[in-house]
This record gives C-alpha cells, sequence and structure tokens, in this order.
C-alpha cells in the first residue's frame, strides 16, 4: 500500500484535494440555506411538518441517481463537478434544515422570553440568543452531515467525478485491491479529521454546554 | 422531465426479467439481509455494552465512524478480494446497518431512568429478567428510531449492488447511466424514495404496535381525550 | 477580551480556514469548468470511458499535448459512449480517443450502412454523421474490437468458433455486457438483426471490464463482450468468436475532437500518437496496466518516449 | 406611575384572562400582584411591557400609552426578572448583566463595567464575573437575575415570581436584599407572586386578584389582613391574619412592667451581673435548681407580633424587653398584652368608621 502510494503519489494528492472540495464545499453551501430554513420552520410552525417530510424525501433519493438526474433539472453539463456539488448540498440541507429547525426549538421558552423582555428584536434575538444556544444541536447535526458527504462524493467516481472513489474504480476495473484501500482509508480518516475539527470548534464555541451537562 | 420509463407498463411485469417489481423484489431482498444480519450483530453488542457499561466509546463512536465508510469503496474492495456475487454486496450493506444500530441500541439503554432499573432488581429480577422485560422493552423507541435510519440508509445504498453487476433498484440508474436514458434514471429514483417512505411508514406502524403505549405518551393522549365522567 | 467575543473570532478563524481548504488545489478546482466552455480558454479538456484501455489512450494523448506546451485538463472516467458524447457535444469534454466502426455505429440509425466495413471505408462514412462542430484526426492502425468471447471449456462443449455457431445453442446460454448493449446496434439488437441470435438472458455488467471477466470466468455468463486488445483473453486462455457476418466493423483508433479546438499543433501532436499506435504494441502496454498494475501515466510516458514521441 | 385603564385580555379560544381591570401603581412602590393560579395577574404584569397585548383597554405609564412606542425600545427602559432567572447560559454572568447596556448601544466596555458595579449592589462578589449561570446556585443565579434587570438602571422593574424557585432560607435573605435595595433605589416595582406572606412582606400596595381576571382588592397589606373586602380575599389572606397584621404595629405602646413584677405570677427573673436575663425560676417553672431560659426577649423597635409571640411562647407567659446594651429594662405580662390588644382593635375599629 505505502509502495502503491508512492508510485501514484501526484494522482492520489489530486483526488484527494477534489474529494475535500467536493464533500465540503456543500456543507459552507448546507449551513447558508439551512439557517433560514430551519428558522423559518420555527418562526412558521405550520411550515415544520412538511419542510421534515420534504427533507425526509429528498434524503431517499439515492446520490447516484441525483448526480445523474440533476444536469437535466438544473441544467448543467453532465460531467460538471457542479452536480455533485449541488447534490451533496441538497442532502446537507436536508439533514441541517431540520437539525437547525429542531436545535431552535430545543431553546428554552422562558430564556426566549425573557429576551423578548429585555428589550431584544427578532432578528438580533435569533443571532444572540436562539442560535448560540441551538449551537450543540445544530453542530452535532453538521458533523453527520459532513462525515455523510465525505463518504457520499465517492459514488460520483460512477460518473466520473468522485474525488477518492476514483481510486475505487479504478482499483475495480483493475481488480487490483491496493488503491481501493488507500482510497477507503484516505476517505475514513479525512471523515475522521473532519469530524474532530467541529467537535474542536463546539468546544471553543460552547464553552458553557459542557457545564450545564453537570447540572441537575 | 421525462417520466415515460416509469409509467410504461411494460416496466410492470412482474414477469419480465428486468421489470421494475423484478428489481424492487431484489432490491428489498439485499435490503432485507443487510438489516437482519446487521441487527443480529449490533443489538446484542448495543445491548451488552448499554447493560454493562463497558465498551461505551466504541458504541457512541461507532456511528460516525460507520457513516464515514464509503460504501462503494467497501463493495468494490470486497469484490476485488472475493469476487462477485452476493456476499460482497451483503458485507458493504451490513457494515452500514452495524453503526446505527449498535449506536441506537446503547443510547436506548442508556435513557433508561436508572430508578426503574434499580426498581426491577430490587423486586428481585435476575439480570436476564431486567434486561429483557424492563431494559429492552424501554429501550425500544429509541431503538426504533435507529433501526429505521438504518433501514432508509440501506434502502438508499442498496442502489450500489448494480454497479458490480447486481440487480436491484440501482440497475435502473447503472443501466440508464449507460445508455443516457434519464426517464430510466428518473425511474429507478422515484420507485428507491418511495420505496424508502413506504417501508419508513410501516416501521412506524410497527413501532407502534410493539412499543407500550405507556412510553410513547399515548395512553395519556388518550386518557385525557376522554370525556371527564 | 470578552470570551464571547474570542468564541466569534475562533469561529471567524474556522470559517476562514475551511474556504482555504476549499480553495486549496486551485490547479484542480473542480467548479472551474471555465475551460471547457465554448473554447473560450486555450486548455483542452481530454475525457476517456471508462475503462483502462481508453483511459490509456486519453492519458498518452495528454501527455503528448503536453509535451508541445499546451495545457490539457482531464475528465476521465466518464461512462459509456452514449454518456460521454453528450459531454463531447455539451462542451465538457473537447478531446477523447475512440474506436472509429463503434463510433460510426452509434452515430447511424440502426448501425452501420451496409457494406461499410474496411477501416477506410468506415472512416470515410463517419465523416457524414459526426456532431456538428466535432471531427476526427488520423486513424491508427491499432485495432481493438468488441467480441464475444467464451471460455475453452464452453467453446468445447458447444463447438464454438465463430458467433454464427451460437445460433442453434443461444438459447440455453447467458450473455454478459455493458447495459448499453441491450439497446446499441453493436449490441443485442445487432445479434438479432445479423446472426438471429436471441439468448436465453442478458446479464448487464461492465463494457469488457472485471465484471464480464469474472463472470465469464465463474461462469455466470456463458459468452461476454469483451475488447479484443485485453491481456484477460491470454491470461485465462478465453476463446473469442470470429465475426464472418462483419457485425463488429474495423475498430481503428483515432481521436474524436471538437473542431474548435483543432490547430497544427494539435492535430500534428495526434497524428504522431496514431501512427505509433499498433494493435500489438496497444496490446502490450495495456497489459502493464491491467496485469502489472502500473499507473496509466507511467505506462503513457513509457509509451511515448519508447516510440520516440516524446 | 403605572395606570391600567379597563384593560381587557382574552385569549383566542378562552375565557377572559383579564376582566376590566383598572389601578394604578404608585411611582416608586412595590405594588404586588397576588393571587391564586390562573387569575390573570402574570397576564396582567406582562401586558406592562406589552409581552402581552390589551384585548381592549389601555396600559400606561406616567401618563403615555405603552403602545405608543416601539415595543423593543419601550421594553429596554423596564426590568424584567423571572422565575429560575432565566439567565442565559451562553453567557458569563458579567455579559448576562451586560445584555440591556448593549441594546442599549453602549460600549462594551462600559456596558460590562455598569454590570460589574450593579454586581457589586446585589452582593455577589466580583470574581463571580466570569462564570456561567450553570457554576451558580439557585440564589445566586436569582441575584444575578435581579442584577440584570437593574443594570441599565430603569425607573420600572417587573418581577414575575423572582423568588419562588429557591429554598425557603434563601428566599428570606433574598427578600431582605430586595427590600434593602429598594430602599436606596426607589424603583417602581409590579411584582407577582402566587405566595400572599411575600406579597404582605413586600408590597407597598397588594392587588389581590380572583380567578377570572379579576381585582378583588387593591390596598396595602395592612388594609388586606384587617378589613379584607370580601370572604374570598379573607379567606386568600389566611385564618391567622389577625396575628400577622400585629407586625404593622411596633412594640414600643405595649404597657411595661418592672422585671419584679413578675412575682405576681410565681416566678422570679434571674440576671447576670450585667444585668441580662438568665431565665426564670419559681413555681411558675416548677422551682427547678437552674434557672429555665426565657426564649427570647425583644426591644421597643420589634414589631408587636415579636412581643405576642413571644409572650405565648414563654414558659411563664410573661415576654422579656431589654434596652441596647441586652440588659433588661421591663417585663410585658400576657393579661396586660391581650388588654393592650383589645384596646387596638377599638382604635383601628374607630379609623374604620371615620
Amino acid at each position: 500500500m505505502i509502495d502503491y502510494l508512492q508510485r501514484n503519489q501526484e494522482l492520489v494528492l489530486e483526488a484527494l484535494g477534489e474529494h475535500v472540495v467536493l464533500a465540503l464545499l456543500p456543507v459552507l453551501i448546507g449551513i447558508v440555506v439551512s439557517l433560514p430554513l430551519g428558522y423559518l420552520g420555527v418562526r412558521f410552525p405550520r411550515l415544520y411538518q412538511p419542510m421534515v417530510n420534504v427533507c425526509g424525501i429528498l434524503y431517499s433519493i439515492p446520490s447516484l441517481a441525483l448526480f445523474v438526474i440533476l444536469p437535466v433539472v438544473i441544467g448543467t453539463k453532465v460531467l460538471s463537478p457542479v452536480n455533485i456539488v449541488v447534490a451533496l448540498s441538497i442532502y446537507t440541507v436536508a439533514l441541517l434544515a431540520r437539525t437547525v429547525a429542531d436545535g431552535l426549538r430545543s431553546v428554552d421558552r422562558t430564556l426566549t422570553d425573557a429576551a423578548t423582555a429585555m428589550g431584544y428584536r427578532r432578528i438580533r434575538r435569533l443571532f444572540g440568543v436562539e442560535l448560540p444556544l441551538a449551537l450543540p444541536v445544530v453542530l452535532a447535526g453538521l458533523r453527520v452531515a459532513t462525515v455523510s458527504n465525505i463518504s457520499l462524493v465517492s459514488v460520483g467516481a460512477l460518473i466520473g467525478v468522485g474525488g477518492l472513489g476514483a481510486l475505487f474504480t479504478r482499483g475495480f476495473q483493475l481488480f487490483y485491491a491496493e488503491p481501493i484501500i488507500v482510497g477507503v482509508l484516505l476517505s475514513v480518516l479525512l471523515a475522521g479529521i473532519a469530524d474532530l475539527l467541529i467537535v474542536l470548534v463546539q468546544r471553543a464555541l460552547t464553552p458553557w454546554a459542557r457545564l450545564s451537562a453537570g447540572r441537575v | 422531465m421525462d417520466s415515460s420509463y416509469l409509467f410504461d407498463p411494460e416496466h410492470w411485469d412482474p414477469g419480465a426479467a428486468g421489470s421494475i417489481p423484478q428489481l424492487l423484489l431484489s432490491h428489498l431482498g439485499y435490503s432485507a439481509l443487510a438489516l437482519l444480519f446487521g441487527t443480529l450483530i449490533a443489538l446484542p453488542v448495543g445491548l451488552f455494552i448499554g447493560h454493562t457499561g463497558r465498551g461505551s466509546f466504541l458504541a457512541i463512536n461507532a456511528g460516525n465512524a460507520g457513516r464515514s465508510l464509503p460504501t462503494l469503496g467497501l463493495l468494490m474492495l470486497m469484490v476485488t478480494l472475493l469476487g462477485l456475487g452476493l456476499t460482497p454486496v451483503l458485507i458493504a450493506l451490513t457494515v452500514l446497518v452495524i453503526p446505527p444500530v449498535l449506536t441506537s441500541t446503547y443510547a436506548g439503554m442508556r435513557s433508561l431512568d436508572a430508578s426503574v432499573v434499580d426498581a426491577a432488581r430490587g423486586m428481585g429480577m435476575r439480570p436476564s429478567q431486567v434486561l429483557l422485560r424492563v431494559e429492552f422493552p424501554m429501550a425500544l423507541p429509541v431503538l426504533m428510531g435507529g433501526f429505521r435510519s438504518a433501514a432508509l440508509q440501506v434502502i438508499a445504498t442498496a442502489t450500489v449492488a448494480a454497479a458490480v453487476g447486481l440487480g436491484g433498484l440501482g440497475r435502473l440508474l447503472i443501466d440508464g447511466l449507460a445508455l443516457n436514458d434519464y426517464s430510466r434514471v428518473l425511474a429507478g429514483a422515484v420507485v428507491v424514495a418511495a420505496l424508502a417512505i413506504v417501508l419508513d411508514l410501516l416501521l412506524g406502524l410497527i413501532q407502534r404496535s410493539i412499543v407500550s403505549p405507556g412510553l410513547t405518551g399515548r395512553a395519556v393522549r388518550t386518557r385525557r381525550a376522554a370525556p371527564a365522567p | 477580551m470578552s470570551r464571547s467575543h474570542s468564541a466569534g473570532a475562533t469561529f471567524a478563524a474556522v470559517t476562514a480556514l475551511a474556504l482555504a481548504l476549499t480553495g486549496c488545489g486551485a490547479d484542480s478546482d473542480p467548479l472551474d469548468d471555465s475551460g471547457s466552455d465554448g473554447g473560450s480558454s486555450s486548455s483542452i479538456a481530454i475525457g476517456s470511458a471508462n475503462f483502462p484501455e481508453s483511459e490509456l489512450l486519453a492519458e498518452i494523448y495528454a501527455q503528448a499535448l503536453e509535451a508541445e506546451g499546451l495545457e490539457v485538463e482531464r475528465s476521465f472516467n466518464i461512462g459509456a459512449r452514449e454518456l460521454y458524447l453528450q459531454a463531447l457535444q455539451d462542451g465538457s469534454i473537447d478531446l477523447l480517443p475512440e474506436y472509429n466502426g463503434a463510433l460510426l455505429s452509434a452515430l447511424t440509425e440502426g448501425g452501420a450502412p451496409e457494406g461499410v466495413s474496411s477501416p477506410d471505408d468506415v472512416y470515410e462514412a463517419l465523416q457524414d454523421v459526426l456532431p456538428e462542430g466535432t471531427e476526427v484526426l488520423e486513424q491508427s492502425d491499432a485495432e481493438d474490437k468488441d467480441t464475444l468471447t467464451v471460455t475453452q471449456e464452453t467453446a468445447d462443449e458447444y463447438g464454438l468458433e465463430t458467433i454464427a455457431d451460437l445460433v442453434p445453442v443461444a438459447d440455453q446460454l447467458v450473455i454478459g455486457a455493458g447495459p448499453e448493449w441491450a439497446e446499441r446496434y453493436q449490441g443485442l439488437p445487432g445479434l438479432k438483426e445479423v446472426y438471429g441470435l436471441e439468448f436465453k438472458e442478458f446479464r448487464p455488467l461492465d463494457a469488457g471490464g472485471p465484471l464480464t471477466i469474472g463472470a465469464l470466468l465463474d461462469g455466470t455468463i456463458d459468452v461476454g463482450n469483451v475488447f479484443s486488445t485485453d491481456s484477460a483473453i491470454k491470461v485465462n486462455d478465453l476463446v473469442v468468436l470470429e465475426d464472418p457476418e462483419e457485425l463488429y466493423l474495423a475498430e481503428n483508433i483515432l481521436p474524436l475532437i471538437r473542431s474548435e479546438k483543432v490547430d497544427e499543433t494539435v492535430t500534428e501532436a495526434l497524428n504522431a500518437v496514431s501512427a505509433a499506435l499498433t494493435t500489438e504494441n496497444l496490446t502490450e502496454y495495456l497489459a502493464r496496466i491491467q496485469v502489472d498494475k502500473e499507473d496509466t501515466a507511467t505506462v503513457a510516458e513509457a509509451f511515448l518516449s519508447d516510440t520516440g514521441l516524446v | 406611575m403605572i395606570t391600567f385603564d379597563e384593560v381587557v385580555k382574552v385569549f383566542p379560544g378562552g375565557s377572559a384572562a383579564v376582566d376590566h381591570l383598572s389601578m394604578e401603581l404608585p411611582t416608586g412602590k412595590i405594588t404586588v400582584f397576588v393571587g391564586p393560579s390562573g387569575c390573570g395577574k402574570t397576564t396582567s404584569l406582562r401586558m406592562i411591557n406589552r409581552m402581552i397585548t390589551p384585548t381592549s383597554g389601555r396600559v400606561l405609564i406616567d401618563g403615555q400609552d405603552v403602545t405608543a412606542q416601539d415595543e423593543a425600545t419601550l421594553r429596554r427602559g423596564i426590568g424584567y426578572v423571572i422565575q429560575h432567572a432565566g439567565l442565559f447560559p451562553h453567557r458569563t454572568v458579567v455579559d448576562n448583566v451586560a445584555t440591556v447596556p448593549l441594546l442599549l448601544g453602549s460600549s462594551r466596555r462600559e456596558a460590562r463595567r455598569a454590570a460589574l458595579e450593579v454586581l457589586e449592589r446585589v452582593g455577589l462578589p466580583q470574581s463571580f464575573a466570569d462564570r456561567y449561570p450553570a457554576q451558580l446556585s439557585g440564589g445566586q443565579q436569582q441575584r444575578v437575575g435581579v442584577a440584570r434587570a437593574l443594570a441599565a438602571d430603569p425607573p420600572v422593574m417587573l418581577m414575575d415570581e423572582p423568588f419562588s424557585a429557591v429554598d425557603p432560607v434563601v428566599r428570606e435573605s433574598l427578600q431582605r436584599e430586595f427590600l434593602r435595595l429598594q430602599a436606596e433605589l426607589g424603583k417602581t416595582i409590579a411584582l407577582v407572586t402566587h405566595d400572599i406572606d411575600e406579597a404582605i412582606k413586600l408590597g407597598d400596595v397588594v392587588a389581590v386578584f380572583r380567578e377570572g381576571g379579576r381585582l378583588a382588592q387593591f390596598g396595602t397589606p395592612r388594609e388586606l389582613l384587617e378589613r379584607p373586602a370580601d370572604a374570598f380575599v379573607g379567606e386568600f389572606v389566611g385564618r391567622d391574619r389577625g396575628f400577622r397584621s400585629l407586625s404593622f404595629d411596633t412594640a414600643d405602646s405595649v404597657p411595661v412592667r418592672p422585671p419584679g413584677d413578675a412575682a405576681e405570677d410565681g416566678a422570679e427573673l434571674v440576671l447576670d451581673p450585667a444585668g441580662r436575663p438568665l431565665g426564670w425560676l419559681g413555681p411558675a417553672v416548677g422551682s427547678p435548681a437552674t434557672p429555665v431560659p426565657t426564649g427570647g426577649t425583644f426591644s421597643s423597635t420589634d414589631t408587636l407580633r415579636a412581643v405576642t409571640d413571644l409572650a405565648i411562647s414563654s414558659p411563664v407567659g410573661i415576654a422579656v424587653r431589654v434596652g441596647p446594651d441586652g440588659a433588661v429594662d421591663g417585663i410585658v405580662r400576657h393579661h396586660d398584652l391581650v388588654d393592650h390588644l383589645a384596646s387596638r382593635r377599638g382604635r383601628s375599629g374607630a379609623e374604620r368608621t371615620a
């Protein structure tokens, strides 16, 4: 395996780089889109259940199907990495929008009430009080979304854009386990690092959360 | 978007090779086997860890670690190492099932009210009785949640079986892709998503029937709904 | 400094890091497909089908063009012809290695025109059907045909030498090929029309890849679509059935390219590659990938230097 | 002054939560809203800062309709304290307290300085400033809650069951602290409680609510105890209201006798060399070898209730008064006390008819 890595260093690194971008860009897009969506689901409670249902349906579409159908729907080119990014963004949103809504709903009503009574306006209250308090829940969802994205990118290799997935198809066509093992290990490693980073961010952003865990 | 493939009655003839009903059946077959094996492995381990508290690190981290394994890579690796056939597909899908079931079993066991378990022991139940009559039924709602999400994941992922020459609804995706036939790919996506939704509803009904109403709040609701005497 | 302030700073730092991460590997930025947008850039996007030989040829083209100082982008492993031809037409890719007969069949309704079989006939006929805005450069002598292949045992059991010999026994046999064979003229429809063959079952696998070879060897299928240059034929002692009706046309390798990318440098470089390619050396170099598991880029490099092109 | 003018609140699909409420909360005083649960007291409180909008009628602060102002601006000028304090768990104590000054546009530095000052004022040490709420006890959290409401120095404060979530000992000290603060600050305060004792202890004025959101009585605690408007208020205030109303008189008018008069009851008060009481001897306590403790003493600034309690609980039915130095300067026999209470009743009856 080490031998394979040495011989194909450039190729593997390129696949890894592509993998990182294809997996993480959708996470960023997903965050930006799900925050307002999740908020709407809380602000207008009637929207919550339909939102959860739509998210569930989107999440059950097989990734390969989404990768292939998207060009027809959004008019991108067949091989465009945009398809992968959009598809994974859809999954991220499907996961996170609900998480954001649940996170915001989990915030103690008396706290939002207290904030209102102190003269917070809605938007400032959202960013100053509700979102920070929902952060532990939201970040837990973000971990799931990020890790799943990293593992899903490789399916794109079936249509020629798949980061480390290229190592899978390459190894598979040659009936050669080494590149597949390298690809799987790197993908898992990448997911592990991303997960760890989010945990570290969470610890830095929510020092109070660890304290309240001990509170009865 | 062209849905002609999906609505062509020819593709729904259960007798025809490669028809949607046949693919559906094999898809369900792979998924059911993977769920069965995955649960057979993960459930006892989860119950053990939850009951004893030993190895909880494993259970907590199994979820994300499992999610991080790229199923396509695992599948291709298994085919490369073991050759063609059902076994590599089942291994890859089973690996997918284990983490959510393990994690949710553990979480279900850990979420139990310690005083209830204590009371059960105090009444003289043996450890096996505590586990089977108290802990397991009480952990069931959380556990079923994990099983349902595992089922959804497997249904969506079992499509990769087609990438290594097997059947299942992934056939529609892979063949549609090779033939540049979007109508077929769309049919695949729709049928898989519909299957996932129907299955989730079904599992929801099963959950209702096997989880004690005392745990779901339904009993409370019915009582409250009844008119006061 | 307050806690929440420093928390904000952490968040900003992480966001910046994430952005930096996504920005890294700028030369392979997958979102930048401007290079292939209507020829606005000088870079040439090279595609390949999803089997090793196509990838090797694409890599040889790529390195040959790079040696001329041209900029190329690699977009390999796209899929079957149906898919990559669409990619070529929508401008996702500019150039890829093709097989003249298969291309002609794919572009002609109901298969290749009658009476066309020699490499030159095919090349000629191809000129009339190429998609608008594309052209083919000179074709090489190297040929890689679609074949129907069986194991030695199957050949012995049914006495098979040519495709025509399959006719009486086809209803007992399972055939395996890429999914596209179900509808492609050079797949099942052609076999039925030209030879009157109807198999017991068709198993969609891959285009002459490991699934097909594997299924052939373990008996899942009896007849498989294998490429004539595949080392697996030699390694596993497989029997390639002859094609007396010439359903499978000449399959000379040639570059299919978007016209706007054609200039003297490109033409010269690619024609030189075609001139150097032979069925023998292609088979030999492909075996280095398939059997010796050498890296495609290394093998392509070896080919170019061994033939004195680079 | 906060004015309720014919305020009605009907929640959608429900009966009236507040029914034609009219009252005036005096400036600089504590007005307590008290009543059984579901009587509209919290709803009324929350209409002052427009957390709830009246169905009809008006709420005015210093003559200005609260609906005339932007609601967020209005609320920033009104302190708000709730049960369990409602501190933001994600902010440190000092950042919690600095919340409203920051909303009002103070710089971070100014807001934190104001917060530290007010923390000191409510009796929390500087070292608490950088802790998170989860690191404080319930009582400490409640102090921070009060500090947070005071940080921007609002003229009006609303307090919704501020002390009901802490244990009785802590509640007692928080209430004392609160009264001390109010004596310093003189805010106009509306405070909701379901605890009539707390209402009587804290309120300058008490508004008793009854079911259906109607005002049963509005008056001083004394008026409430001595002259309940109707059976509902009488019942709500409790059966020992007569005894509790003794808290409103001091002990200085009680007839005091010299300690020697205890002999009439068969008891002798034993003193130490400094004149402080050691205990009782004599047949009234069964002639023991050592003195039986008095069970406490009072001074002339204590309440009549304290004297009465001492007299009732004393082993000989006699309360002992001490001077500032702790030396005994007189005794009150319970017979005398009963006479005094009877004459007091006559006086307050005369006041009522006047």
